[in-house]
């Protein structure tokens, strides 16, 4: 355990360097973003049938409170903010926290991309094993194209492709939005069923988007596995083949948990395609929004969070690998 | 002319934490390797002799002591000049398969530093050419062959004899040869060790030998030295043939003793000598390093150390005493 | 069926007016706050969409008004019978409340600066369920539609929001002296406060109340204390939300909309909402054309003969074929003013303007009057360099783009070299062309029926008009939005003043300005008004009946007022 | 030695592998499909814009036109070929994408190369950088950053992609160059005292060249695709035809997702996508099996 | 402890092909080679003349793209290996077989401790009593010198390599199989480790009443514990028989020159030499006639045709053309 706690320590402090980093990056574009969130609010308002004068009045007191100051105050201003867990308030909703909205859109972001991928993960590392094992036949062959072809296909082909399939073409699900508003929110069937029916498009575009990766990922592990020496040695023991079977899996497996965490962390600023298509409210929606509206702080704290998240997989992942791998866990040379 | 002095080394152990104890490879090791001459390292593994040979080939640094190459100190120089001498010495790696490079053919492997050669030398493109058909014939093989083909197409013996081909394209003082023969098939290792043995005496390198195998440093040469070391510590020096023949370290004695009799040809020594326990590199380094081993340790071998005395045939044991634990021939 | 509501007494429409943000909280005077006008918030009375007359309504939380010739006084009667969705009556205190509140926002009606034309001078409760407003002496002819839309909120909610001197203060602010300024820094200071107050729930006075809401969509749930209850259909209403024209003809498809608000649509996509069963088409009027404006301070669109010869070129009939034939009509003409209401301003004279009809020939003669050159099929500028025609759009109108894309391929037909360039999204879009990095770029215009808002998009402040606090100033072309960059006056006429003007002048007066104008937009093109849009909307006859017919003047009213307005009914048998 | 021993130079090896290729590509017709497609798609870009008239022509008459020997994609919305649109929107897509390739490629390799060599200090410093624009989330980053820069060429964008994309590839290199370090003929070269110059130039970089290969073909889909994506989403301003600019007007102008008549507009550069896909996938599958080293046992 | 079985093991005509770009090429070509009950046999040869592939067909455990061509591996009271397939094949290795690895170094699952991999093999076969399985594991541990407990609950990289070796040796052991197939058990482990290891075989060995084969590329290893040896060259047993007699007076020319080539630490350095030339891989196997004839000092005619057949010579079988010849043997001797 003290390699772990050890590990810990030395993770953060480089994480948090590297959020910091991140931080100041974005904070610098993002303050140089041409484009203005008045004069935005201020055609739309027109195009909604305001009187110029009206809208330009409305405008101006709905961003009274522009962030001011030298750019040097207003970093400073915002790293203190974070500091204090504070992420500035959206000049896309006024008056809301954009950690509010964050926190809202994260929830949405979570659910599929949870969903997808570890559907995709199950499904792809079966069919991965099957696809090692079967290396030389049609099949494997042919698993391990489709693999190649689906892992490559960027994501946004996906979605489209199954939109037009499932919404247009064969209309059987709901094309977007998170859940019918019909349902009381909480445990009820309705709720439950209309959750599920909305994400299933998204989920099945992460998870096809994704599975193709798994294969090939658990092919290859599997493949290593299949020539490391201790397989040869078991199967001479004449182990059963069930035994033999978890020896490969949770062999072949290990680095995958790895990659899993990893692209856990990734996808949270990976939905954007998926989110835009399907409208589904999760933060890289909320992020093309953001920058739409021109709303710096929404669209720093999003970026800032989507950093978080690759961070913190990037940590979990190692530390997940020492705790499950025996040979980091004690400290051996592997 | 190279000579070492009090050379030391510890690896620290990063990365590691929960294992992180330093591990000292060498611990004060003296050496000379006359011009000409054959050195020997045997010991077990593990026991810093791979560390030896590349701080002399300069592949490593050293913490302490000194290396004189031709009277000139080491530590004086700055790191080009170093470099300079320190191509005096070639290491010859024990793997022939990952020391040539498997997308160049042996030409090219060849023509490089034979390139560099004629440059720094003043020489003609033809000079190299014809010289790495001379340095492939002197190490046995047919260039013709050789040549223009890639290292996976040759067999082990011939990749090793490359690489020795290699080494003495910048005409070295000293071969270093870290278990050049362990991975050659046994009827090719003699052909190579022979090889060794010729060019000390036609080119007249001398060859620093690294092994655990004792019998191959016979064939290096006879007249060459030999060097018992045991965790990081010489504990026995001396000729070749009167280490062999008389081991008084317990721990040679061990090791000459764990060679394998060849039954029918030879017959096992009337003594053998067996260590206590394994090799554990925890075992406390206050006294003799073999102390926890030794079958003959005192109360004296736990708390003091002994040095490697004397000149010539030399040992670091405070109960030295001479044991039959070599096989004799089975005819005698 | 997924999406399709099935069930009875669900009226299911799209705001077209914002999107949904679930975190936003109830209150109308946040931009994106989750009350939706029609069925939860109320408005004094809802404007009528007459091509014309910007005055006419029809009753809201107002039952009656009357109003002096000049508007410069209007005395409100509220609905006798208004209550809140807690039970509690909507009393004249609401009404002032509500003011006091659009105070702090600042609304054309309820600016601090006594100056500002149209701003209300004084509101005093005569009873319980009447109010006066009376205008500032910078008399506007607008003041009667701006006071009747005050969206009115509950006092017993929103009051507390009002410090208790705030009278007293916003009278400070109006007067003169030294402390006016700190006065006026109360009032505006209140804005942030009041934008992000959140009620924990909808107190409404109109025929709904907000029950739910999340990110996709609003659930709205039948006020049994609204005032005309007996007209109101449906026990609930499901808003859902849009981010894009091509969720609202999803929903449209698969019959899940009874109504559906203004949205572009292509042919093909057209034909297949129709063939959802029940669906169908109303239009009618809506004052908004699409132009394609110039950068006149840049070579060689500074040139009036090659603004004509653009107009000349352009197919206008095929532009509005390729970009929006449903949702549009070709422009007759460019007047800067919607056809339909042209004819209402202009009446014949609209025969004597140029009707830029196709016509390669003089489109040349123009281009050769302007020094242009052909070189080898290619039109080139009159110092021999190549000519490129880039026309700017924002990307996420897709109207817009394809229209751009037919007019650069209709140029390139005749020999101008033309691409279309987009921009990232509209904001980008109207900052890069604030700061006059445009040639030539496409512009909302004709947005009536007030004649100053009309012209207000040709002749303010993107042509360098600027109106102040009451003031008229011109500002030299790429300072403060001036990117249009047309002369101040041409042939002695100031288009600007004359726009302003329009915001005080009696018809007559109006009707001789907005000809001058018309006639002058004509001839100098600082725009080509390429169509005009038609209100297109969706309805399904499956669930309910009674929608208002097509032209009608509810159409650019929400869904909510028609059903207030006992339009809506629920259909026999569903 | 005599003279007549002088062999042909290393004829027989190079012949070798060129028979190599050519068995693994025979064993699967699936990767000469492949190398076909890849070859089609270079076709395209080199000399797409050659085969049609500029500009396009258009059909008044025919706009979102079905699919018809005419227009075997049908039209998009001002009545132009929908397959002429791919077919000359490849040049701008694959430009870019090479672009990019170049870039992740050069500066991958040559990160991933100085680390691994040098170790100690300019390793860490390296690699922090490495971590650093391996944590900085890539596609969101593009999407603020097209906002503020304007890829008007496809070698801007290129650059871009190239900058946000080199993370990869330098830490694969510098593993594989610290693995390669400790074979004994990177050492053997130091030991000779060959320039660093040599080192890598010939010991290092052709012992990874295939594998720089491979990663420099999936660098050119990834940003093949990014950039399409981004096209798509509209957030990058666009001129000239390509193929997310066609999906852009396909989904948010024509509706492709909600009526079948501009369905085809929206495949056809999906489909094309896929087939590149497809096609490199296959080419990559084939290079692997030629570089392995099990094939060099013969 | 059982009453031991030590079974025989008759090797005959096998033939052992693996499919490589150039065809099927045989590894193993018409072996034969009979394991008497009781005895440690060992096999020596250069890298790559086949002796892993005879050693896992002993279990008919050929990889692919290896397979089992044709012969038989008759073992007592399995009968012919060869033809066991599904469960049957299982069972027999690891209860009746033992096989220690090759590469012993790597043979444990990284991921689980010694102990649980010592009750998956429990479990695959059946064992009943699993506490007694682990006592017998400790006993044997303990016999081998090591602390079993600690042994047991350890994960592979916390063993030295000789710890590991051991360790295979005891998973052999454990479920009381009798015949043991050790592949180069000490290869990669240090002179005194492996003088260790070799010790505690032939203890073992007695001790148990094993049939054990010993398969190594040091002639050193297989002269200390072996009590017969096979030698291979090519695919083929060019010689086998009393360790001591094949040692002591090798018949087959490549015997010869393998004892020769041999460094020892006793006597005369100048009577070593090596052998000329290079093992054949499975590519260079000429396809007829000896194997041997390109580095062999008596070639002759016939060995360009016919491939020598095995032949008895008092207790021993040498395959060559001129072992038959009492001339050239004799004129042969004087140099060795
Ligand atoms: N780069 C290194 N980092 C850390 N420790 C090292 C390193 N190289 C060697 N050591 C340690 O130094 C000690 C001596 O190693 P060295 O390789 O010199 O031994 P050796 O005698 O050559 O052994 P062998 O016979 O196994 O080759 C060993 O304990 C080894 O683990
Ligand atoms: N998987 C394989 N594919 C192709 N040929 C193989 C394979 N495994 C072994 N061979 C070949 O079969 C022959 C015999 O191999 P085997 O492993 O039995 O030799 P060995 O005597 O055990 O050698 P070593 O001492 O190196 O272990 C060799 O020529 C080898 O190249
Ligand atoms: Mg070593
Ligand atoms: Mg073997």
């Amino acid at each position: 355990m003290n390699t772990v706690i050890r590990r810990l320590t030395g993770h953060l402090a480089r994480g948090l360097a590297m959020i910091w980093v991140v931080t100041t990056i974005s904070f610098v574009i993002i303050r140089n973003i041409p484009g203005d969130p008045v004069r935005g609010q201020y055609e739309k308002l027109i195009e909604q049938g305001m009187g110029p004068d009206q809208a330009e009045r409305a405008t101006a007191a709905l961003y009274g409170f522009l962030p001011t100051g030298s750019l040097w105050d207003q970093y400073t201003g915002y790293l203190n903010g974070l500091i204090h867990g504070d992420l500035g308030q959206s000049l896309s909703t006024p008056g809301t926290g954009v950690a509010t909205l964050i926190g809202s859109a994260a929830k949405w972001t979570v659910l599929p991309v949870l969903g997808g991928t570890l559907l995709s993960f199950l499904l792809g590392v079966t069919l991965g094993v099957y696809a090692a094992i079967k290396r030389s036949g049609k099949l494997g062959d042919a698993l391990a194209i489709s693999g190649s072809l689906l892992h490559g296909v960027p994501q946004y082909v996906i979605g489209l492709l199954v939109t037009a399939i499932f919404t247009t073409l064969w209309p059987i699900l709901p094309a977007g939005g998170p859940v019918d508003i019909a349902f009381e929110p909480g445990f009820n069937a309705g709720y439950l069923v209309s959750l599920v029916q909305h994400a299933t498009l998204p989920v099945l575009t992460y998870a096809l988007a994704s599975y193709g990766g798994w294969i090939l990922a658990m092919k290859s592990s599997v493949a290593t596995v299949l020539g490391d020496d201790f397989i040869l040695a078991a199967e001479l023991r004449g182990l059963k083949r069930g035994v033999l079977f978890r020896y490969i899996a949770r062999n072949a497996i290990l680095p995958l948990f790895t990659i899993l965490a990893l692209s856990l962390g990734m996808l949270f600023g990976g939905a954007i395609f998926i989110e835009t298509i399907f409208n589904y409210p999760g933060l890289g929606l909320l992020l093309v929004n953001s920058i739409g509206a021109r709303d710096y702080a929404l669209m720093g704290g999003t970026f800032l969070v989507i950093t978080v998240a690759i961070v913190v997989a990037n940590i979990a992942a190692d530390l997940l690998y020492a705790v499950i791998d025996p040979r980091v866990r004690t400290g051996g040379a592997a | 002319m190279i000579t070492g002095t009090g050379i030391t080394k510890t690896y620290k152990q990063r990365g590691n934490l929960l294992g992180g104890r330093d591990v000292q490879a060498l611990r004060g090791v003296d050496f000379a390797i006359e011009k000409g001459g054959a050195v020997t390292f045997i010991g077990e593994s593990g026991c810093g002799k791979t560390t030896l040979g590349r701080i002399v080939a300069g592949l490593e640094t050293y913490d302490s002591g000194e290396i004189v190459i031709d009277g000139t100190p080491m530590s004086g120089l700055r790191h080009r000049q170093r470099q300079a001498y320190f191509r005096r010495v070639q290491l010859i790696h024990q793997d022939p398969y990952s020391a040539l490079n498997p997308t160049r053919t042996i030409h090219q492997t060849l023509h490089a530093p034979l390139a560099l050669r004629a440059r720094q030398m003043g020489r003609s493109k033809a000079w190299a050419e014809e010289r790495a058909r001379e340095l492939l014939t002197l190490v046995g093989i047919d260039p013709g062959y050789v040549l223009p083909r890639y290292p996976h197409q040759l067999s082990g013996g011939m990749r090793q004899r490359v690489v020795i081909a290699r080494a003495l394209t910048v005409d070295p003082e000293v071969l270093v040869a870290d278990e050049s023969v362990s991975m050659i098939d046994v009827s090719l290792r003699l052909g190579i060790l022979a090889l060794l043995k010729d060019l000390r005496e036609r080119l007249n390198v001398s060859v620093l030998f690294i092994t655990h195998d004792i019998a191959t440093a016979r064939y290096i040469g006879d007249d060459g030295e030999l060097y018992v070391i045991y965790r990081g510590q010489v504990v026995e020096r001396g000729p070749t043939e009167a280490v062999i023949s008389g081991p008084v370290h317990p721990y040679t004695q061990a090791l000459l003793s764990a060679i394998p009799v060849l039954r029918g040809v030879e017959r096992p020594g009337a003594e053998r000598v067996v260590p206590t326990e394994a090799l554990d590199e925890r075992h406390a380094d206050t006294g003799c390093l073999f102390a926890r081993r030794c079958p003959f340790r005192t109360e004296r071998c736990e708390s003091e150390r002994p040095s490697l005395d004397g000149t010539g045939h030399g040992h670091a044991c405070f109960h030295p005493r001479p044991r039959a634990v070599i096989p004799v021939e089975a005819s005698a | 069926g997924v999406g399709r509501s099935a069930d009875s007494g669900v009226y299911t429409t799209i705001d077209g007016a914002k999107q949904i943000d679930a975190t936003a909280p109830i209150n109308p005077f946040n931009p994106q706050g989750n009350t939706f006008l029609g069925y939860d918030a109320m408005t004094l009375a809802w404007p009528k969409n007459d091509p014309v007359d910007p005055n006419r309504f029809y009753p809201g939380i107002a039952a009656s008004w009357t109003v002096t010739p000049d508007q410069g006084e209007v005395v409100i009667h509220l609905q006798p019978k208004a209550r809140w969705s807690d039970g509690k009556p909507v009393t004249s205190e609401d009404v002032r409340t509500s003011i006091g509140l659009a105070y702090t926002q600042g609304g054309t009606a309820y600016a601090v600066d006594p100056k500002a034309a149209g701003s209300a001078a004084d509101v005093r409760v005569v009873d319980e369920r009447t109010v006066k407003v009376t205008q500032g002496a910078s008399k506007s002819n607008l003041f009667l539609r701006n006071v009747l839309s005050t969206v009115v909120v509950p006092a017993h909610v929103f009051g507390g929001l009002l410090p208790a001197d705030f009278w007293t203060t916003l009278k400070a602010a109006r007067g003169t002296g030294p402390a006016v300024e700190q006065a006026k820094a109360r009032i505006t200071g209140l804005a942030e406060k009041v934008i992000s107050f959140a009620p924990a729930k909808d107190v409404s006075a109109g025929p709904f109340t907000l029950e739910r809401v999340n990110p996709g969509e609003a659930l709205l749930v039948r006020n049994k204390y609204f005032y005309a209850n007996h007209n109101i259909a449906p026990d609930r209403v499901k808003v859902l939300n849009y981010t894009g024209n091509q969720q609202i003809w999803n929903y449209l498809i698969s019959g899940s909309l009874d109504s559906a608000p203004f949205t572009a649509v292509p042919t093909g996509v057209l034909k297949r909402i129709r063939e959802t069963e029940g669906n169908e088409v109303v239009k009618g009027f809506s004052p908004v054309a699409v132009s394609m404006a110039f950068g006149q301070t840049r070579k060689p669109y500074d040139n009036v003969h090659v603004r004509r010869a653009l107009a000349y070129l352009i197919d206008r009939g095929q532009v509005t074929k390729v970009a929006s034939p449903e949702a549009g009509t070709p422009a007759k003409t460019t007047t800067g003013i919607h056809a339909k209401s042209a004819q209402a301003w202009l009446g014949d004279g609209i025969g004597e303007l140029d009707q830029y009809q196709v016509d390669p020939a003089k489109a040349a003669k123009e281009l050769e009057a302007a020094g242009m050159t052909r070189k080898g099929g290619k039109w080139a500028m009159p110092d021999g360099t190549p000519w490129k025609v880039e026309i700017h759009v924002p990307a996420s109108f897709s109207d817009w783009v394809a229209a751009a894309k037919a007019i650069t391929s209709q140029l390139n037909d005749h020999g101008i070299d033309a691409t279309v360039l987009t921009a990232a999204d509209y904001t980008l879009y109207l900052d890069e062309l604030a700061a006059g990095k445009y040639d030539v770029g496409f512009w909302l215009m004709a947005l009536g029926p007030s004649p100053y808002n009309i012209y207000q998009r040709i002749y303010g402040s993107a042509n360098g008009w600027q109106l102040l606090a009451g003031q008229l100033t011109h500002v030299p072309p790429g300072t403060q939005g001036n990117w249009m960059g047309g002369p101040e006056t041409i042939d002695g006429v100031n288009p600007g003043v004359l726009t302003s003007r329009l915001n005080a002048a009696g018809p007559d007066e109006q009707r001789r300005i907005v000809g001058t104008l018309a006639r002058l937009t004509n001839q100098q093109l600082p725009v080509i008004q390429l169509y005009d849009y038609v209100n297109t909307q969706f309805v399904s006859t499956s669930r309910y009946t009674g929608w208002p017919p097509a032209d009608s003047d509810v159409l650019r009213l929400p869904a909510g007022v028609w059903m207030q307005l006992g339009m809506i009914k629920e259909k026999a048998g569903s | 030695m005599s003279v007549t021993q002088l062999l042909p130079a290393p004829a027989t090896p190079r012949r070798n592998f060129w028979r190599g290729v050519l068995r693994v590509m025979r064993r699967k017709p699936s990767r000469m499909a492949g190398v076909a497609i890849v070859a089609l798609f270079a076709f395209m870009g080199v000399f797409g814009p050659l085969l049609y008239p500029s500009p396009l022509p258009r059909d008044d008459n025919a706009l979102y036109a079905a699919p018809s020997w005419a227009h075997p994609f049908g039209t998009d919305f001002e009545g132009t070929d929908v397959l002429a649109l791919v077919v000359t929107g490849t040049r701008y897509v694959l430009l870019a994408g090479l672009a990019t390739a170049v870039i992740t490629v050069a500066l991958g390799t040559g990160i991933g190369l100085l680390a691994g060599f040098h170790r100690g200090r300019w390793d860490t410093v390296l690699m922090r950088l490495t971590d650093l624009q391996l944590t900085i989330p890539g596609l969101p980053l593009l999407l603020v950053l097209s906002t503020v820069w304007k890829f008007t060429s496809p070698l801007e964008m290129g650059v871009v992609l190239g900058v946000l994309g080199w993370g990869g590839i330098a830490r694969a290199v510098r593993s594989q160059t610290l693995s390669l370090r400790e074979r004994g003929f990177i050492e053997a070269a130091r030991g000779l005292g060959l320039s660093t110059r040599h080192i890598v130039g010939r010991e290092l970089l052709p012992s990874m060249a295939p594998y720089i290969a491979m990663n420099m073909l999936i660098a050119v889909t990834g940003a093949i695709y990014a950039q399409v994506g981004l096209f798509f989403l509209g957030v990058l301003p666009f001129d000239a035809n390509n193929w997310g600019v066609m999906l852009n007007l396909a989904v948010f102008g024509g509706g492709a997702l909600t009526s079948a008549a501009a369905l085809p507009y929206l495949l056809a550069p999906l489909l094309a996508i896929l087939l590149l896909t497809l096609g490199i996938v296959l080419v990559v599958d084939a290079m692997d099996e030629i570089f392995n080293p099990r094939l060099r046992e013969e | 402890m059982t009453e031991s079985f030590a079974p025989g093991v008759r090797v005959q005509d096998l033939t052992v092909v693996y499919r490589t770009p150039m065809g099927e090429l045989p590894a193993l070509a018409g072996v034969g080679l009979t394991l008497a009950p009781g005895t440690i046999t060992g096999i020596v040869g250069e890298s790559g003349s086949g002796k892993s592939t005879l050693a896992l067909s002993l279990l008919n455990a050929v990889q692919p793209p290896g397979r089992i061509s044709g012969g038989s591996v008759e073992i007592d009271g399995l009968g012919d290996v060869v033809r066991l397939t599904g469960d049957d094949l299982r069972r027999a290795r690891g209860r009746q077989v033992g096989y220690v690895f090759q590469a012993a170094q790597n043979s444990l699952n990284p991921l689980k401790t010694v102990g649980k991999q010592l009750l998956d093999l429990g479990r695959s076969h059946d064992v009943a009593d699993l506490p007694a399985l682990l006592r017998e594991a400790r006993a044997l541990l303990g016999r081998m010198g090591l602390d079993g407990g600690r042994v047991l609950d350890s994960y592979q990289h916390e063993l030295s390599g000789g710890m590991r070796q051991r360790v295979g040796i005891m998973l052999a052991l454990v479920l009381n199989a009798h015949l043991v197939v050790l592949d180069e058990p000490t290869t990669a482990l240090d002179m005194i480790t492996q003088a260790t290891i070799l010790r505690i075989v032939r203890e073992v060995h007695r001790e148990r009443g094993l049939t054990t084969l010993i398969v190594t590329h040091d002639i050193g290893v297989a002269a200390e514990v072996t009590d017969s040896l096979a030698v291979m060259y090519g695919g083929r047993v060019v010689e086998h028989g009393p360790t001591m007699e094949v040692l002591g007076s090798p018949r087959h020319p490549y015997t010869r020159g393998l004892i020769r080539a041999i460094p020892r630490l006793s006597g005369d350095i100048g009577e070593a030499t090596a052998l000329p030339g290079r093992p054949p891989t499975l590519g260079t196997i000429p396809a007829e006639g000896c194997v041997f004839r390109e580095r062999c000092p008596l070639r002759m005619a016939v060995c360009d045709t016919e491939d020598p057949a095995p032949a008895a010579h008092g207790g021993r079988t040498v395959a060559c053309h001129a072992v038959g010849r009492p001339v050239n043997f004799a004129v042969r001797k004087e140099y060795v």
